[in-house]
């Protein structure tokens, strides 16, 4: 082999490295998790109302899970999507340089502020604070954890989103402008629909984001195991309850397994989103160069 | 005409609103943690050991712990990165095996952390052995950044004009003559950003390493890699939940998270900073 | 087609025009002589001005084809042919003045016998002009190597021409004077079919890009 | 036949900061014809011919004195809608940049802002066959304009230019990302164009200019150093430096 | 003067993929002459360029057939070292590329790589004054290659590739990216140039082609139509289609 | 200095060393007459074809040059006028053996009395000739304008020498073929003048972009 071919195949096992440590990931997961389902039935599992691991017997339907974790994406969603998609639009195309010189790495440094400080300030600030408003029994609800995951979604919505839209090129602009369209139609109708794919996948990444995060609505969210009815009720997400849940089971027992279980759904759930903008941002790649 | 300068006027309105709300919303958790945090902080506070159940004394294991978790990672992460991230760019042609690898990172990157933390736990700590310590979180974490810092080099090196190697290749350069004269010297700056954001990343995680490192107290710094730690995010985590006194730990907890944003914010600012630098000085 | 095709078919069409032009001032000139009718002279010593302006378009014209469309191969080489040609016309055009002005002189004073080899040189001659431009015109190489060939006719009719006018001279020296014009007369018809020659040629050269002239025997 | 001024611009100055880009600047850009802008590069071409539509507004720091009619109104006057200047004065850049969207809604794209609702399929047409471009795309009007060839894109952006009948088209270097192919197609279209409309076009293809233009105006530094008839310029210019620069003498 | 040829293909055929880009070629690049490549977009015109010097074994897919020769040795055999055979045949490329450092540095670089200690600030001047530089950046080699004009930084791309003496330069449209100011520029640097090297340059500026090169060869569609001295494809080419290609009536 | 340059200057060579060959040709054509030298006239028709291969030579390579070069304002000028002047140089060649012929025909008879009109105009259109290429090869346009003028000299002896030789027919029929031929030298001579004074109206147009031919009284 020579000198050349070696250096080639030097940098080829690194690559191969993430493949590694996904499926590592997934090994691990199924190892230590499937055998769950010897033991719980998979509809069971799923479709189960009640999650109730340290009863004896123990429930494991996590159907309360699920829907806890998607009614809070859902709401930050509602939150971040607008705002997020509003900033980036405004930072590309409306901001004076000088201010968009601010505002933009402020909100890239905010994108960094860890996940738990935000949790914690759901906590000490936020929660009392809607609990006061709309005077219910604790401000620890699923709206609580929706808007501060909408918060904490909401730069990197517009991080992305804004990348999308800078990159649509200037000549598209000058092109709408001297065609006599206003700056707001050129948003509308050129800058925005060209961009659209990089915008929904910056949706998708910040649902897939949403969706796998723990320490906030691990804090804030309430903790309740049961479906919810309304926003203004505490809820419990999958991530949540592996966080807290695994420091309490027993290393090889039906409740770690299940937490490893659930762990399964929650991989698969993100991988599917991350699959989705992976396409659609594949297409715009496509899309953008003819 | 008329119309569609008011439709103007308030599509415009609403953008500035949106920003508005969300500055407003992102600042006043700082403001919150930097007026309640700052009477807490001081000199002691910093550089002392905790004490009396958490309800009183510094937090230096946790700044340590952080420390040690974040250079782990960084130090077990970047290497490995790079060397992806050159084959990535420099060596793989399209095509099947190329496009598995990035669906690979791209999901890696999409895992939920608590997802690492118990992959962390049934590797490092369970199957390897590591029990629960710095090495088992700082590998966690380590394999959790991995895709951000192959992303940031490779953006990096896909930065530097396919021009520059075609110039050096045909001046009779070798293919790793390139990479090591032309194409690495200049995405040295991107690595490098990459490499930062990758440690503030490491440094604010708190579920991957819940089960792999971290402990609510420990009484003694760390001696060795295998030892247990406390680190900032879990600290305060720890302090909201755990403990009985919450009352003396709200306290704590403020200035601990000030303490975290301080450096995770310095920390960005100081990738973007030099991100910026990098574009402003680009000419190619 | 294109834009400068429009404008080449256009220097064409004024170059045909200029050709009937000068075509026309030959044969008044010479019908001046055979119907001794000083006025056609004039006429063709005036119509003169306009076909020096005429020339002078035409290869402004050309030179601002050149200069704005920089045309390769066989488009310049017709360009070029075509300055050249009309260069050729304006001269045969001169020389039809010249003929008129020794036709003035010539009525000036009382006929000589009256010279049948002029006509018929004439008819020679502005047929190998027409033939040349229209070769031109037609890109047709082939009529353009006959006209080459009738330039010897020609030149064979004048050396007749000029020894029959030796022997009026020697006969009569008082015929010399209008002698020696008709003399002038034979040579510029002959000039003229040098000219034609010269026109057949560049013809050549455009569609073929071989220069031919000087090839043939002198 | 006389033609008259549609643009005339009268001691047109611009500075962008500091730099004084275009000086002094009086011009006359005659109806119905093409008038051709040269000059090396940075001498100010493409910021003149931006100041006509006033898309120079778009740029931070730039101050502009003096006038610029557009058929007798002053188009930096208050009063003038820059949304209408710039439909009445269309514009074709140096890169093709169609939308990426389909063939007709790229064409439709002025008249849909307009608001307008009837008659845009026929409106289309016409703007495609009037650039020449009809009978290439007629029959896949639904496909991105993004796959089409550069020169084709070209041609389409001119038809979405024509769309809303400007009274002006200004073209800047339209055909230097084209092969000479696709640039002898707009040149051919350009001849046919200016029967309706003005045109006037920045280039640095002095053969370009040669060939469309009627009227040539050479830029030096920011200065309007000769201007007249193209024929003019290319056998006989007035200016040394004109001369110099024509035939390739210059720096 | 006989000249020889430097360079020879024969039935040269190359394939992307399915798409057969170069057809039975056959040329001979004569020493110290230059040669031009002229053809329309996508002819193959850079692939054949490239071809000479094998930068295509960069991109995948690609199938060559028949002999490449440089002064008689077979540049396709296996036993020819790639690195060799690139640093016998430099290559210019179309967007000046010259790395990001300094003006020195650039030059160094093939000494550099090529482990040469000695004499290096002596070769590095000998080629940028070869490229018509050494003046213009004489008492600033310390600079950055990148603050130099477009021009001059092709001109430094040019110094790089003469710094290891090849034997022949190859030019993929090296002045498309330039003003005429430069590019007149790069062309006098030409005529200066061929006296030592033998230079094979492709451009779809087909008055540059007929500017600087003694011979020219026309490709269409991967094949090579004709292939002759500049003078006769440019006032009587031989090919009805190179013809029409020349004179613009093409497509 | 550009290539073009360059190029252009090797043919404003080639042109001054065509000019040096043409005026030794009328030169010898001239003095192979007074001499009564044949062997001089025969070298000069012998001479013709290399004059005939040059000029070819000339036109192709100007021809080339605006097809490689594309050159423009004087540039563009300066070539189309070199392919025009060459053309008249040449022509002049052929009056030169148009003289030298009409020499060897006068050779083999007696010689009439000298006529020192002749080596008079010889020296005025030479003369003529070699300033006009000069203000060609310097640009300068007094000078020509200087040549144009001194034409009407030239028209002037012509006509004096026709004259002359009419007055000798008269007396003496007998030396009507020669006085023909001397008459025919004569309008050679003044045609030559006529070619000069067109190669400056060439000059005076490449540099100042005025066709003035035609314009000045006929
Ligand atoms: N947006 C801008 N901000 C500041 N200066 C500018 C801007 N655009 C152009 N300039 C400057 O104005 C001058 C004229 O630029 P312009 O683009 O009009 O030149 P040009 O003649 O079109 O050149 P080219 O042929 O290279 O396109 C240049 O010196 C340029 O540096
Ligand atoms: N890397 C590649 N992979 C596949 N096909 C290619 C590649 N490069 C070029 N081709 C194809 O090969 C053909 C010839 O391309 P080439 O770049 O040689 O053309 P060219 O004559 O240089 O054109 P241009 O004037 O546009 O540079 C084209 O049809 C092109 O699409
Ligand atoms: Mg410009
Ligand atoms: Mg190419
Ligand atoms: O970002 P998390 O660690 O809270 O998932």
């Amino acid at each position: 082999m020579t000198k050349e071919k070696f250096i080639k195949r030097f940098f080829l096992f690194f690559a191969l490295l993430s493949i590694f440590f996904l499926a590592g990931i997934l090994f691990v997961l199924f190892k230590e998790g499937i055998s769950a389902f010897g033991k719980i039935n998979l509809g069971g599992f799923l479709f189960g109302r009640s999650w109730y691991p340290t009863h004896t017997p123990g429930e494991f339907g996590i159907l309360p899970l699920i829907l806890g974790s998607l009614l809070v994406t859902v709401g930050a969603l509602v939150v971040a999507v607008p705002l997020g998609i509003g900033s980036a639009i405004y930072i590309s195309e409306v901001a004076k340089p000088g201010v968009r010189d601010v505002i933009k790495p402020l909100l890239e440094i905010l994108a960094g502020i860890p996940s738990v400080v935000y949790g914690f300030f759901g906590m000490v600030v936020f929660a009392p604070f809607i609990q006061r408003i709309f005077d219910i029994p604790t401000g620890l609800t699923a709206f609580t954890a929706s808007v501060i995951l909408g918060i904490m979604a909401l730069p990197t919505i517009a991080s992305i989103a804004e990348d999308a839209i800078s990159s649509v090129p200037k000549s598209y602009k000058e092109a709408s402008l001297s065609l006599g369209a206003t700056e707001w139609e050129t948003i509308a109708r050129v800058t925005v629909p060209s961009a659209m794919s990089g915008i929904s996948a910056a949706i998708i990444l910040g649902m897939g984001r949403a969706i796998g995060e723990t320490m906030t609505v691990l804090m804030v969210a309430g903790g309740a195991a049961v479906i919810p009815h309304t926003f203004f009720q505490p809820v419990r997400t999958m991530t949540a309850t592996i966080a807290a849940e695994m420091g309490e089971t027993m290393v090889g027992g039906i409740h770690y397994q299940s937490l490893f279980a659930i762990a399964i759904v929650l991989f698969l759930l993100t991988l599917t989103f991350n699959i989705i903008a992976d396409h659609i941002s594949h297409r715009y790649k496509k899309k953008m160069t003819g | 005409m008329k119309k569609r300068k008011i439709v103007q006027t308030i599509g415009f309105s609403l953008l500035y609103l949106s920003v508005f709300i969300a500055i407003f919303a992102l600042s006043s958790i700082l403001y919150f943690v930097i007026i309640k945090g700052a009477g807490v902080i001081n000199w002691e506070f910093l550089t002392s050991m905790p004490k009396e159940g958490m309800t009183k004394g510094g937090i230096v294991p946790a700044i340590l712990g952080t420390f040690y978790l974040a250079t782990g990672a960084i130090l077990f992460s970047l290497p490995l990165g790079i060397f992806a991230a050159i084959y990535l760019s420099e060596y793989a042609k399209q095509g099947r095996l190329v496009r598995i690898v990035r669906l690979g990172i791209n999901n890696l990157s999409g895992v939920p952390s608590i997802v690492f933390g118990l992959f962390g736990l049934g590797i490092f700590v369970k199957f390897f052995g590591f029990g629960v310590s710095i090495l088992s979180g700082a590998l966690t974490l380590g394999i959790l950044i991995l895709p951000t810092i192959i992303r940031a080099s490779e953006e990096a090196l896909l930065a530097i004009p396919e021009s520059f190697r075609e110039a050096s290749l045909a001046l009779g350069a070798t293919k790793w003559q390139t990479i090591k004269g032309v194409v690495l010297p200049n995405a040295i700056p991107g690595i490098m950003t990459g490499a930062i954001l990758g440690v503030g990343r490491a440094a604010g995680e708190t579920a991957p390493i819940l089960f792999t490192a971290t402990t609510f107290f420990c009484s003694r710094l760390p001696s060795s890699i295998f030892d247990e730690i406390q680190a900032l995010p879990y600290h305060i985590y720890a302090l909201m939940t755990e403990g009985t006194h919450s009352e003396l730990q709200v306290p704590i907890a403020y200035g601990t998270t000030l303490v975290l944003i301080s450096l995770v914010l310095l920390i960005n600012l100081l990738a973007i900073i030099i991100r910026y630098k990098m574009r402003k000085g680009k000419k190619w | 087609m294109r834009h400068f095709d429009e404008e080449k078919e256009l220097l064409r069409k004024r170059l045909l025009s200029m050709t009937g032009k000068v075509e026309e001032s030959i044969k008044k000139a010479i019908k001046s002589l055979r119907d001794r009718d000083e006025s056609i002279a004039t006429k063709v010593v005036n119509a003169d001005a306009e076909i020096d302006r005429e020339e002078v378009d035409i290869e402004e014209k050309c030179i601002e084809l050149i200069a704005r469309y920089q045309p390769e191969a066989i488009d310049l080489r017709t360009i070029i042919g075509l300055i050249k040609i009309n260069n050729d016309l304006e001269r045969i055009g001169d020389l039809s003045v010249n003929i008129a002005c020794a036709s003035i002189r010539l009525l000036e004073k009382p006929q000589l016998k009256p010279i049948v080899g002029l006509s018929q040189m004439t008819g020679i001659v502005t047929g190998m002009l027409a033939d040349s431009i229209k070769s031109f015109i037609n890109g047709d190489v082939q009529l353009a190597r006959s006209v080459c060939v009738r330039d010897n006719e020609a030149d064979e009719m004048r050396n007749h021409l000029i020894r029959e006018l030796l022997t009026y001279m020697m006969e009569d020296p008082k015929t010399i004077s209008r002698c020696m014009d008709l003399a002038l007369i034979a040579r510029n018809l002959e000039r003229i079919g040098d000219l034609s020659t010269n026109i057949s040629e560049d013809v050549i050269y455009i569609n073929e890009a071989v220069i031919i002239r000087h090839h043939r025997a002198l | 036949m006389v033609n008259k001024d549609k643009i005339t611009t009268e001691n047109l100055n611009l500075w962008f900061g500091k730099n004084h880009v275009l000086k002094d600047i009086n011009i006359g850009i005659e109806e119905n014809k093409i008038t051709a802008i040269i000059g090396p590069s940075g001498c100010g071409k493409s910021t003149f011919l931006r100041c006509l539509n006033r898309m120079n507004d778009l740029i931070d720091n730039t101050k502009i004195t003096g006038k610029v009619s557009l058929g007798g109104e002053n188009v930096y006057n208050n009063r003038m809608d820059v949304v209408t200047l710039r439909r009445r004065v269309g514009m074709v850049f140096q890169k093709p940049n169609p939308f990426p969207k389909s063939i007709f809604e790229n064409v439709a794209y002025p008249l849909r802002i307009q608001g307008v609702r009837n008659g845009i399929s026929e409106r289309v047409r016409k703007a495609l066959s009037a650039a020449a471009l009809w009978n290439e795309v007629k029959d896949r009007l639904n496909i991105s304009a993004l796959s089409l060839s550069g020169g084709q894109q070209q041609r389409l952006c001119i038809a979405r230019a024509l769309v809303t009948e400007p009274e002006v088209i200004l073209m800047d270097e339209p055909c230097s990302a084209l092969d000479p192919i696709a640039t002898a197609k707009i040149e051919e279209l350009l001849f046919t164009l200016k029967e309706q409309y003005t045109i006037c076009i920045v280039t640095h293809n002095m053969q370009q200019a040669a060939r469309v233009s009627e009227c040539a105006a050479f830029l030096l530094l920011g200065e309007l150093i000769e201007f007249n008839n193209t024929n003019k310029i290319f056998t006989n210019p007035a200016d040394k430096r004109t001369e110099d620069y024509i035939t390739g003498r210059f720096g």
